[in-house]
């Protein structure tokens, strides 16, 4: 019996599994970055949103210089900046609702401040009292994530979970350029879309990785263009532009919260600030780059545009400067305040419960403090 | 234990109906990982749970390990007790570091208030004639790892009952399960509610005076045939099954060895960096002055798991740990 | 000083940093897979290479078959049919030039074999007497690999380091539908894509990963559109058309080679046999759906191309199934020759020199041994 | 040790200097990882080498630990021998399966036709005030790894010698950098020739007659200071840096113990299922009859690395290993 004769006859068909699933251009993202300000499309954008967005894009940026200057008088130990990225970080706290959550990188400090958490609590990590400064739960942030892109995959399944549930909940998650990269966010993005969570990923796209310059990390037209890979849309949005970034993330919330699975945005925008404070940015770019990006500061940007349009007058401007000096005065009074910590809370949440070994070696440390408090030095 | 003997089923078996169990107790227990769903799992522990509780409750997920508990992560961040099965041990590595970097320490970064009720089921260790990476002992990088449980069943009932146990803990268990007692039967009663044991209680499987066998999972079986085997010896062997080594039974096992005065740890795993290290160092530093000779460790070799032809060589057997119990410096006794 | 002040004007550009890198369109895989057999393409095809191809095919499935009945016979400890593959495996073993390096994964004992590997010596980790029976360097093929997708990073340092050395060479790595979602998959062709290593990715889409089907694995138009994500082109094939397989590869090789960096080939196929001889396939999937693409088999469709244009006669035939039956006859007769295995070499690859440790253990073991074999048994 | 002292440098100086060495010694050395480039890494320890030796020499990587490890992994395939860096210790876990799957198993997977000549750099420990995943000790885990090296320098000139060593060596070799000495200084002659040690020899740094403190990497210094401290209370502590934890210098550190009848064995990793467990256990079954007391361990507490206003209560200071000491029975000799 010949093979032939076994398989029977040939088939001029292509291979019977085989369909094209979707058709891939709508995924594809466009060419240029989407903008709003300065363009057309201005017009239709929403004053009191714009004033909301510029409020907030001056708070945030007066947050990231405080917080700077809180690590130069050793206040905090470290502060990895978003001066610059303001547009997204604000406009990805906008973008949701209250039900909604937010799992930010461990740049997204303000993200997480514009989303309510306390502008103290929020740098309990980077102060040293503890790993994570506020309750999760209480406005649905998910801890600032150290590990890149592991919070994507945490993102997915939280989504996932609400909508097994039938709660109408959409999940933000927040990555870097460099993050792109890892393991954790091909795994995250693929997950979601073969769920169709209801989650959106916003990269921002900063140029760096620390010193590793977005063409040492991708060959790709764009990250955005990872999406059709997956299945899901691809979106490009000038990251300086508060009011495209906004509208680009309502809308994917917006289809994300309808049923229509996730989006994976690309937000270009700029890093101006050294990595942290204990960055030294001159060993890889240069100044001209910066000052370039300065002329295209996303405060700046909005300002315009409101001025332009007659939104906001100096009276609007100083208000929102002297909000921005009040959480300032504050979070500087009270991160000059020495937090209270207590060494036996290093046992009291690694289980529900401490071990039989975890509660000997608390009963050493308190005894050590004990001796320590009396004097009772060796 | 006191589970009355109704009717013999499988180490494999009686996981199905603990998972079985809980999801019909709890609806926020979801089970996910590759192949769980329509084929039950490559060792059919999940069989007909996708059919019961439908595919969104059992789910088959993209084949990817730190996907599956990363997303399982943000599951349980929402109320969510996901039951994640990996497909062997070896192929657990993938997601190290959502366990190690997450899972292990979510509940501390927050302070207790985002705990992550996770079980991570993983078939361990060899003896099954599995081709590379399908036999690995992995459970010293679990142990090294605060924040988890780590849990092993070594006879039926306490494979429903543990596993019971760690899907209703609030804190990350990793559930070990020896594949090579899949298929051992016993007698074993589901109904009975004292089947579910607490975790991080060892329990002794045989007494005797003479010296103590140390072990846990796949090594219990063995160690208790030595035991038997040892008789012929004049060796009167008890043998500790210490069912969780975190939490680690210090109770049981320290009462055992200060008994009989002698102690051997028996497990797969390799010895170098193993368990047994610990457990010996542990045991030694609370029973010093009833041991009449060093805790010694019968261990697999320090060597990437063998091939399966060779693997007999490899795995503690009676002979090797009946040669360790001779080497227990019995002549210092009289 | 307002934030206009200090940042200086408004600039209604673009983000500065932001050019489109490249068109995304050539990036991107046609719609329908590529083919050759039973189209004009066919007629273009090299007679030499589709005869080659052809004798490869019937000797591959041969030895498909004689692995599988060699589990039955308890000679195998378990057994990855490439059953309805063969097309895939063949191909690309034959679209490398010597020098160049195959990344095989598990189920591709196969290419392996048409690469050079001697057929016994490709089975040693499934018989189970040590993992790898060959050396990778004779016929530059790495080890068989398991854990998924994990071969494919190896692929590009390779290809890279070669590359690095002025060599010529160019690395092919083999993966399946289920692989593509690891991590590591990403992360290669990723580092491929930046680096524009000499490699070409060939997922062989068999619609399943063991029981889960591709529609749970991926929510992407193809796996093919992945590669516009990295920036490399994405190439759909007919995975059963053997002489559209060699062409596609062939291409993706040539212009590695020639500097153009990485390519990922999507591979239409089917599993045919069940995951392995331990699995059962009707537990997921319908006969029916095996006995359609039954009629889309490799050989068939080679065989009646060749017929059709009086390549191939009754003898041709006659030939190929003569030389697949001296090698399986050949496999049979050795793998029924039990495996001389020597217990000490478990020490003896760990490291270049065994630790102390390891010299203790391998004391204990040899000494073990010798109480054996004097029978002195407890 | 017979190096000449010339001038002072810190750790991580010296460790620049033995990448440098090595890449002019051989062609086929290649350093690559995040950052380590144009930067020079975040600590700087490969300040200059893309500049002296080419991007190609010493290549910024993208952003994903396996990738790098796994492409390392295809280097050396090829014939080069790969210097990986990896950050810092918590985001080498992502490229644990490289590392446990292929890395540690290649040479013996291919019957030895395939060495791995590959040196990972990891940055390790706590004690600089970093915040979460910058301060984990995860020597276990490569410890409990079979096929790998693990290396940890205490001084500025065995950071020289060992990483040299290291990147040698045909096999891979973890070589575990203690953060905190990074500024270290010492004066140390890198011209010496003999300042490449052997890997596998540990060092007693300080001699003694009544107990021995048996560490490595970070707590050597600490250690130290304790002995120092000691004398006061009339101990005369020996101090043994044991510079490699894998393959284990069971000669040096029995012959100590043997000699003092009395050990601690100290390290900033977690103590259940850390390093002292395996070290305690080796020690005891070597020693038994020559000990006075247990083995002890003085290690971190078993949680999560904490928080830097924190770290100082975790870390095994002075105080706790004269605790330590203070326990080893010293009534039972008199
Ligand atoms: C898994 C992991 N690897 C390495 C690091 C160290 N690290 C911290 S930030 C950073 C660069 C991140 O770049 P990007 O993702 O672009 O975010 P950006 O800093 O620009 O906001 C690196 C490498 C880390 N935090 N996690
Ligand atoms: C990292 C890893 N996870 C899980 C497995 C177990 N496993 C072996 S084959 C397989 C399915 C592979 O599917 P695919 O990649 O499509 O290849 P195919 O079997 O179809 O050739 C799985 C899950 C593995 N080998 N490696
Ligand atoms: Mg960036
Ligand atoms: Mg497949």
């Amino acid at each position: 019996m010949t093979v032939m004769e076994q398989r029977g006859g040939y088939r001029p068909s292509p291979p019977p599994a085989w369909q094209p699933r979707m058709d891939p251009a709508p995924l594809l993202p466009d060419a240029e970055p989407y903008r709003v300000l300065g363009t057309e499309a201005a017009a239709k954008a929403d004053p009191d949103l714009l004033r909301r967005l510029y409020a907030e894009l001056v708070r945030g940026r007066r947050y990231n210089v405080q917080a700077t200057a809180l690590t130069k008088q050793g206040r905090l130990a470290v502060y990895p900046s978003s001066t610059g990225q303001e547009a997204c970080e604000v406009a990805a706290a906008l973008a949701l609702q209250e039900r909604d959550w937010l799992f930010p990188s461990y740049r997204d400090t303000l993200a997480a401040v514009a989303r309510g958490v306390d502008p103290v609590e929020a740098l309990t990590l980077l102060r040293g009292d503890w790993h994570t400064g506020y309750d999760p739960y209480e406005h649905r942030v998910a801890p600032l994530c150290t590990p890149l892109a592991t919070q994507l995959p945490h993102a997915v399944g939280l989504a996932h979970a609400a909508r097994l549930k039938g709660d109408d909940v959409v999940a933000l998650a927040m990555v870097g350029d460099g993050g792109s990269s890892e393991g954790d966010f091909h795994e995250a993005l693929n997950f979601a879309a073969v769920w169709q969570a209801p989650v959106v990923f916003l990269v921002q796209n900063n140029g760096f990785a620390i010193s590793v310059p977005l063409a040492k990390q991708t060959a790709a037209p764009s990250l955005a263009h990872k999406a059709v890979g997956y299945g899901m849309p691809g979106r490009l949005v000038d990251g300086n532009d508060a009011a495209a970034v906004h509208e680009v993330l309502s809308d994917a919330v917006r289809h994300a919260r309808a049923g229509g699975g996730p989006t994976l945005i690309e937000a270009i925008t700029y890093r101006i600030d050294a990595h942290t404070n204990a960055d030294d940015a001159t060993r890889y770019r240069g100044d001209s780059e910066v000052e370039t990006w300065r002329g295209h500061d996303p405060i700046a940007l909005l300002e315009h545009e409101l001025t332009e349009r007659g939104l906001l007058d100096e009276d609007g401007k100083q208000a929102a400067r002297d909000a921005a000096e009040a959480m300032a005065a504050d979070l500087r009074e009270r991160m000059n305040q020495d937090p209270v910590l207590d060494p036996m809370d290093l046992f009291a949440h690694v289980y529900a419960e401490p071990t039989p070994q975890l509660r000997e070696q608390q009963d050493q440390l308190r005894a050590e403090l004990e001796a320590e408090s009396e004097g009772s030095h060796r | 234990m006191t589970t009355v003997a109704v009717k013999p089923a499988t180490m494999a078996q009686a996981l199905t109906r603990a998972l079985r169990d809980a999801m019909a107790a709890d609806p926020a227990v979801h089970v996910m990982g590759e192949d769980v769903g329509t084929l039950g799992g490559v060792f059919r522990v999940t069989d007909g749970l996708a059919k019961e509780f439908g595919d969104d409750r059992c789910t088959d997920t993209p084949l990817a390990e730190a996907g599956i508990l990363g997303t399982a992560v943000g599951m349980a961040m929402y109320g969510l007790r996901p039951v994640v099965e990996m497909q062997f041990d070896a192929f657990a590595y993938p997601a190290f570091e959502q366990l190690i970097s997450h899972v292990s320490r979510m509940r501390n970064r927050t302070r207790g208030k985002m705990p992550l009720p996770i079980t991570i089921r993983v078939p361990y260790g060899g003896g099954i004639g599995g081709v590379e990476h399908h036999s690995d002992s992995s459970e010293a990088y679990y142990m090294a790892t605060p924040g988890l449980h780590v849990v092993t069943p070594a006879t039926v009932a306490d494979a429903y009952g543990l596993l019971r146990a760690a899907i209703a803990s609030d804190d990350p268990v990793v559930f070990l399960e020896p594949k090579r007692l899949y298929w051992s039967k016993d007698s074993w009663n589901p109904e009975d509610p004292q089947s579910v044991e607490p975790i991080g209680r060892a329990v002794v499987r045989r007494s005797g005076r003479s010296a103590t066998l140390i072990t846990y999972g796949p090594s219990v079986p063995v160690c208790l045939e030595a035991a038997e085997a040892a008789r012929e010896e004049g060796w009167d062997l008890e043998v500790v099954d210490l069912r969780s080594l975190v939490p680690f039974d210090d109770e049981t096992v320290s009462a055992s060895v200060r008994r009989t005065g002698r102690a051997v740890v028996v497990h797969e795993s390799g010895g170098f960096g193993g368990p047994g290290g610990e457990i010996a160092a542990r045991v030694t530093e609370r029973c010093f002055h009833h041991l009449e000779a060093p805790v010694l460790r019968v261990a697999g070799f320090d060597i990437p798991y063998p091939p399966p032809m060779l693997e007999r060589h490899h795995l503690p057997g009676v002979d090797r740990i009946l040669d360790a119990v001779g080497r227990l410096q019995w002549e210092a006794e009289s």
